[in-house]
């Protein structure tokens, strides 16, 4: 069998909810990994956005920034944050793909503030693109790690929202009618949402691991279908993949 | 019931103060406006301005001005922090900062948060009202456009919203609810680019991230450049000229001017140096021993270089170059 | 009491329509769309169609796809007139055209006016709604940020508010008055530009006019360039992209694409034709007689091409050039 | 004496209007001739701005159209109609020089149409960027013939505003605080603005006019103040200027 690290299986798993074809947000860390992987797997004309306005690029080796030269290598376009944002304004991006120190059942996203947000206990670094990205585009993947703490009922600030309080809330806020979270990938497995409720669902658990695994480690009352898949773990091709786009583990690890 | 942000607005004049100043205060004739990095802080980066930098946080961002900002002591900045990352991180090692519109802040991306960053906030020194990247740059861009405000379609249903300035507002045509961003218009933008002439025509490579909006949206542009050009270099490509020259107060050359950030095209991130940084930040006393050497022991920019090395700024280019 | 203009809304669909349409008919791929100007037209340009067209009127036009629309014999188009000259002039005098969102229209700038575009709105053929260059632009951006609207400080005051379809709006910040802009998406754009490669990517030289937000408004965009080039054109230097490729639906190859309209950096304008045409333009039976030899004889704009020939064409980069 | 013509009288007379180092957007025809004049005399640092996009162009030879090539000829940047119109919003544009087929004592201009709007006498261009540039700019100056016809009381449709009813109109409206027309310049005279009734009063009488002339062919009471002067007639370095900018004689005739 071949072994893997989780963040490599994260990164598999969340690559997989992309489509060729369509065009993708993505914030800096495993979303980007995410991403070329895609690219260089099951969805060669995948087209990425980078937030600081790079359009289509062909990155030669792993970033540090989203806004850095890497990410704007043999882009077919160079805009700015107002470029992409509009353009996602208009509908024309089909996944945001996040990260978020805290998600709730309803997908709202915390990266701003942990504990009263004007004498904080941790100050995060705070929407960024996020709360656009996740607002404007028509599917947001969520990147968090699996535990009660960071899998909360409700997030303590919501910095991109979700599903915010359920069903029609999105809209009645505003927000762009047919657009919210899509999926939640974690390191014990791949949620996603349900239609009627909005809120989170499993969909299936990582290799080894059991649902109960998961009921245990989230801090709400997750819905259990009777269907729950096990994710593929990654193929010898996905993983070589990986080791070209982060060859020093910088992310994925050594 | 339309709701409103409960957050400062922390830069409060308005498109008819605006149209005002640049009727009295921006040159509209081709004039030389090269000048040093000193003197341009000294005449426009006072106690309690409103600064905005251009670039992205730690991808070309003007760190001859940012240095000098923190060697001239100047205090009670508030500060636009679209990805903010080394640039304001500096200024608030430096305690040159009271309060920041945040979209992305006190943290540097893949390499973490910063420790000084997170201390200044944690401990009161520094307020935050809460924005996002496109907020602001609409924000910006409303202001470049001389609007009191943009409407927009983010921010909604969310606490970013609640700890924000702007308000909900509705459609005249549609009647739905959008958000409106107040216009943001900085006292200074300090802005690094890869091509000005004297008269202050820039051209920037790359993603513009809002710089194009910012420098027209701004009171005071102080520019610096890898390269000053002949005028020729715009007028024979006018589709180059990212922001046009009346736009921009002072023009200073300032090769290697992003170090230790990316300038795409010229030279990458410097890695250990910003490492460096990041671990003095872990407490003050090591924190003012990295700005001692860096900032304060150093006349200007040119002695930083030296500091840093030519064979490390020769590294650097192979990096960008992917040689 | 807040005003509202009279004019009707010539095109009505919301930014919830559009952002529906973008996800359902855009390609976001990078897919080969290359195709002929008549396949292009007959595919996109129906009975009805809300049309904008790139450029300023008489310079970087799309002829051939004008001459095509004439050709085909489409009907009840309404048409965006922000410095609409030579472009809406054949289209009115081809009996396309019955409404016009005008800027300006039916008139050459220094050459004077169009009996033939006069005429048409004089003897009531042609509906006029009135609106102002930046108006148009504004308009058209709303619609390019997925706007509903955008606020703007022209237009109030004047009797050309009354006859368009803007309103009187109270500034959420201020409390100012200022017009709202309806956003603007024309189902179909046609836009000549300098270079596109088979993507839909687009440089174009010189000002732009407005045909970035344009082709970024518009439901469907049809692009006709001097020269297409390979993706490298804009890979290696992406700041040249004024239209980025998920905007476009259909590329042509057509040089001298925008004659007797002028192309900047290519050619001049061909005064002696445009006079000719006006001249024409004085009754229905020369103006007609102007089409059947221009337009419905010739079977594309190869042959029309062939029928203005090559030392005119050659004369008229002379021109442009100076020499 | 110097023989020039009325046009070119106009050109030089307008052309005094502009100060050095100051942005002026000119619309098509005359305006852009005594752009150009000024430039070439006593504004060198002139700087032009064209609708289209161009900025501070250095034109080679007369345009046939302020979007043209010749309109954005070395200009030190190229942008659209918005860019140009948000620089004047934001107060950067300091003159706008417009023509107009009537004017009224408010300067009020109508490039629009004669007789009822939907089923018009005579159907004229419309705005352009008239409105724009006179809405949004500091100070505007207007080229019109000089007849009763061309200057009535009130204009029969308001293209571009100036000060429309009088005092404290333009603000009520909503327009930008401290614009309005500044200057108007006929084949007879050069007028300018009463301070408190925002009427339009004489400045000077061109050379051989007389102050009744101009009163009788004004459609409207004319403020005729005291100190009436005689416009300077054009010199031989401003006609030799205007044969070098115009050599055909397309604008200021043969």
């Amino acid at each position: 069998m071949t072994s893997y690290t989780s963040i490599e299986l994260m990164a598999a798993v969340a690559s997989h909810q992309l489509e060729d074809g369509k065009i993708v947000g993505v914030g800096t860390g495993l979303p980007m990994i995410a991403g070329l992987l895609a690219q260089k797997t099951h969805a060669p004309n995948l087209i990425i956005f980078f937030e600081a306005g790079s359009i289509a690029p062909q990155v030669p080796t792993l970033p540090i920034s989203v806004g850095d030269s890497r990410c704007a290598h043999k882009a077919v376009a160079a805009t700015g944050l107002a470029g992409i944002m509009e353009t996602g304004q208009r509908g024309m991006i089909d996944y945001a793909f996040l990260g978020g120190a805290e998600v709730d059942m309803y997908g709202n996203i915390n990266s701003t503030v942990i504990g009263d947000h004007d004498s904080p206990k941790v100050r995060l670094p705070g929407s960024g693109g996020a709360n656009d990205f996740g607002s404007l585009s028509w599917r947001t993947i969520i990147i968090a790690r699996h535990d009660k703490a960071k899998l909360p009922e409700k997030v303590s600030f919501i910095t991109t929202p979700g599903y915010i309080e359920g069903p029609g809330a999105r809209e009645k806020a505003g927000l762009p009618k047919g657009t919210g979270p899509y999926k939640v990938i974690t390191n014990l497995a791949l949620m996603g949402f349900d239609e009627e409720t909005c809120r989170m669902k499993l969909i299936s658990v990582h290799p080894g691991v059991t649902v109960d695994q998961v009921k245990e480690n989230t801090g709400f009352d997750l819905i259990i279908p009777e269907d729950v898949s096990i994710s593929s773990a990654p193929t010898e091709e996905e993983l070589s993949a990986l080791r070209q786009i982060d060859p020093d583990g910088i992310i994925i690890g050594k | 019931m339309l709701r409103k942000g409960q957050g400062e607005l922390l830069s409060s004049c308005t498109v008819d103060e605006i149209r005002d100043w640049n009727r009295k205060h921006k040159l509209r004739g081709l004039v030389d406006k090269v000048t040093t990095v000193s003197s341009a802080v000294e005449k426009y980066v006072k106690d309690g301005t409103y600064l905005a930098i251009g670039g992205f946080g730690h991808i070309r961002i003007s760190m001859p001005l940012i240095y000098e900002i923190v060697r001239q002591r100047v205090k009670h900045l508030r500060v636009s922090g679209h990805t903010a990352v080394h640039d304001l991180d500096v200024l608030i090692a430096g305690d040159c900062v009271d309060a920041v519109d945040v979209a992305y802040a006190f943290a540097y991306e893949t390499r973490g948060l910063s420790k000084n960053g997170r201390r200044a906030v944690e401990s009161g020194r520094i307020k935050c009202v809460e924005w996002t990247n496109a907020s602001l740059s609409w924000r910006i861009k409303a202001a470049a456009m001389g609007l009191p405000f943009l409407p927009a379609r983010n921010l909604l249903g969310s606490d970013t919203f609640e700890y924000s300035a702007a308000k909900e507002m509705e459609c005249p045509f549609t009647g739905q609810k959008l958000v409106a961003l107040p216009a943001l218009m900085p006292d200074v933008s300090i802005i690094h680019v890869h091509y000005a002439d004297k008269y202050g025509n820039c051209s920037i490579r790359g993603t513009t991230v809002k710089d194009d909006d910012l420098a027209k949206a701004s009171k005071r542009v102080i520019v610096t450049a890898e390269r000053i050009v002949p005028d020729t270099f715009f007028r024979d490509n006018p589709e180059r000229t990212t922001i046009p020259y009346f736009c921009v107060d002072a023009v200073i050359e300032a090769p290697h001017g992003s170090h230790p950030g990316n300038m795409p095209h010229e030279y990458y991130f410097d890695e250990s140096h910003i490492r460096g940084y990041l671990k003095a930040g872990a407490n003050e006393g090591s924190l003012q021993e990295y700005l001692d050497k860096w900032v304060y022991s150093v006349k200007d920019f040119d002695e930083y270089l030296d500091l840093v090395g030519s064979k490390k700024l020769k590294e650097l280019r192979q990096l960008e170059e992917l040689r």
